[in-house]
């Protein structure tokens, strides 16, 4: 049991590491880096399903019998390349971020938004008051 | 036992990661990760994958995080907040997902579920219906092309999303401070210079062989895009951004990547009007396999112009968001030298 | 003829893994960044090279051959370049290397410096 | 032969890893991902021939190139102020001797 499933263990470990990063670390690079693993440790699964005991490469030849599963490799080669796709929109994201807030870490942003929502309000209650 | 020991070693490395505070450490973990997860792909016979993960994950998402960083910073600052309660939810999100690996097929075994449904077709039959021997790039370009279709819309998505964010209005430089640059630029990277000169035209030739022996070996569009791609990248960096895009025009590569879908497109188009499914290249050609091969060898190019011309956007973007910022960093310092000094 | 390709191929293998293996010690167990890099340079380029080598002797296939001919000139090409281009950098950005003793006084390491 | 090959190119990349987590400077971490690069090639050349089906050496082909691009980006993007060689960093390398 313990070499039958320590891929799917490996799997889940790694998925939890990049969990645990996006939700506990603040800077948003690292956050990114964290999605980077949990969506890796997704291929590995993948990959790890279409593995056939004493298969090869799923490209024919002769003298072959056994291929291991080419289906999830089908999936997983778009998906990496869909991943850097969307990994560089987020990257793009914090850039601008970056450059509006000059910070990329959650809670400055953060206080930045909550000093600007009480600075709005007030102008808006003293606006009010006037006008009564 | 390969598996075991790449496996084991990709969760230090994550380990690792989560400890690291400088961002710059983390990005170079990432690359190890990268090629790691690659050599576990080759051991586990998905030969395509390993492909495309080590031009991927090993090479452009390293260099992207790194231009960012070298934008955003390095350090990070440590305000880990509430890990106690993220502790927590992963704890629980992991045994749960443990508990649930104990009713899976065990590795390697040949009677999963996985194998059954339609995986022994694409074995046994590929070679009757498509005729090509890499029966993944036969399931990715025939099979699945709609799915596949829609991959790569998603790219060029992100590829225009990019381009919304970052893009710069560029002033017209004059070509002398681009001579000047550009001298300086030779004096510290001679050897390099060198170097990547003889090894670009290899690069992209080595990309067009992988484009068109996809169908015979691992390989097709998505890899060879990658590489064709990261030949570019190595030349704009030595180079410098300007003498790039002189070298390589701004709107006209727009243009390919938006042929490049919709060369894929118009294929589907084409066997629907020639009287078949949509995607289904029996209806190109006379012969359904000389069909299959002309689609296929279609569906690749496009996937290629696109993918490559997408990564190279993505890059210039960055890099030239970069460079302005570096530029109004100078400016604002002259000013205030300017400043101090007359007063 | 068999047992000699066998014994040349595995004597290149040895001679490889062992360079490999020393390479990756003296990366560890190195003082400071630029002897690491000469331990980490020097095996690579030649250990990688003998390993090639030894399944070159091996392989059958002409194209097997051709690929391995040319990951070793790859690998001859860009080793020493990247050796070349990382000490450069670092000298570039003001690592210096670590001169003399471990305990030798600060004065010999900033006058034997250029 | 060939599998104590593989050991030992395995030996060499988890010793490559080691000086990666450790540091201490940022040119250390470049220097082992470059080696580990480079031993990442032998390894996918010997599992070819390993698992019987050395024709799969293209994907070494992409590793050696990636990985030379790789370091090009590195070296050409440390070269702004954040990546200076700050002295704290030094100091931490003296400990570490």
């Amino acid at each position: 049991m313990l070499m039958g499933l320590f891929n799917h263990w490996v799997v889940i470990a790694l998925m939890m590491i990049g969990l645990y990063i996006v939700i506990a670390h603040g800077n948003l690079i690292k956050k990114i880096v964290g999605l980077t693993l949990f969506q890796t440790s997704v291929f590995i699964f993948y990959i790890s399903m279409a593995k056939v005991n004493g298969g090869t490469a799923p490209i024919l030849a002769d003298d072959i019998i056994q291929y291991s599963n080419p289906l999830p490799h089908v999936l997983i080669l778009t998906a990496i390349v869909v991943g850097i796709a969307t990994t560089a929109l987020a990257l793009s994201l914090v850039v601008r971020i970056k450059e509006t807030y000059g910070s990329i870490e959650e809670e400055n942003i953060q206080d930045q938004d909550n000093q600007t929502f009480e600075q709005s309000n007030s102008q808006k209650d003293s606006k009010q008051e006037k006008q009564a | 036992m390969i598996n075991i020991v790449i496996l084991t070693l990709l969760v230090v490395i994550a380990i690792a990661i989560i400890r690291m505070k400088d961002l710059f450490a983390v990005v170079m973990l990432l690359g190890i990760y990268g090629l790691l997860s690659a050599s576990f792909f080759v051991a586990m016979d998905a030969v395509d994958v390993a492909f495309t993960e080590a031009a991927v994950g090993a090479g452009i998402s390293t260099l992207l995080m790194l231009v960012v960083i070298s934008m955003t910073g390095r350090r990070e600052i440590t305000t880990r907040h509430k890990p106690f309660s993220a502790l927590f939810v992963v704890a629980i999100t992991g045994f749960l997902l443990i508990y649930g690996t104990l009713d899976m097929p065990y590795f390697g075994s040949a009677d999963a579920p996985i194998h059954g449904h339609v995986a022994p077709r694409y074995i046994n039959d590929s070679m009757q219906e498509i005729g090509i021997p890499n029966i993944v790039t036969s399931v990715l370009a025939s099979y699945r092309a709609f799915d596949t279709f829609g991959e790569v819309v998603v790219i060029f998505t992100a590829g225009i999303g990019v381009l919304a964010l970052l893009s710069v209005v560029r002033r017209p430089e004059d070509p002398e401070q681009i001579a000047v640059i550009n001298d300086s630029m030779h004096e510290r990277h001679l050897v390099i210079r060198i170097i990547a000169k003889i090894l670009i035209p290899f690069i992209l030739l080595f990309a067009l062989y992988v484009q068109f022996h996809g169908d015979f070996g691992p390989g097709g569009g998505f890899q060879a895009g990658v590489i064709f791609a990261a030949a570019i990248i190595l030349y704009t960096m030595l180079f410098g951004l300007s003498t790039a895009r002189r070298v390589i025009n701004q709107s006209l590569i727009r243009l390919v990547a938006a042929t490049g879908v919709l060369l894929y497109g118009s294929v589907g188009l084409a066997t629907l009007l020639s009287g078949g499914n949509f995607f289904d290249y029996n209806v190109l050609a006379n012969d359904p396999i000389a069909g299959q091969h002309l689609g296929i060898a279609l569906i690749e190019l496009g996937v290629g112009c696109t993918v490559a011309v997408v990564i190279i956007i993505i890059f210039f973007n960055f890099a030239a968001r970069r460079e302005m910022q570096l530029n109004n960093k100078k400016q604002h310092q002259d000013k205030k030298n300017k400043e101090s000094s007359s007063c | 003829m068999d047992i000699v390709i066998n014994i040349s191929s595995g004597l290149c293998l040895f001679v490889g893994s062992f360079l490999c293996l020393s390479g990756g010690v003296g990366m560890l167990r190195f003082p400071d960044f630029y002897t690491r890099m000469h331990a980490a340079g020097v095996t690579d380029t030649l250990g990688s090279a003998m390993i090639l080598i030894g399944l070159m002797i091996i392989s059958t296939g002409f194209l097997v051959f051709i690929k391995l001919v040319m990951i070793l000139l790859l690998g001859m090409l860009i080793g020493p370049t990247t050796s070349h281009v990382l000490a450069k950098a670092a000298l570039h950005n003001g690592l210096e290397p670590q001169l003399g003793h471990e305990d030798a006084d600060n004065k010999e390491t900033t006058s034997s410096n250029p | 032969m060939i599998i104590a090959a593989t050991l030992a190119i395995f030996v060499a990349m988890i010793l490559a890893i080691i000086r990666g987590i450790a540091g201490p400077t940022l040119y250390d971490r470049i220097l082992a991902v470059n080696m580990f690069g480079t031993k990442t090639v032998l390894l996918i050349s010997l599992l070819g021939f390993v698992m019987g089906r050395p024709e799969f050496l293209d994907i070494a082909i992409v590793y050696a190139l990636i990985n030379f691009i790789s370091v090009i980006c590195v070296l050409r993007y440390s070269d702004t102020n954040e990546f200076k060689h700050t002295p704290d960093e030094k100091e931490s390398t003296d400990k570490e001797c």
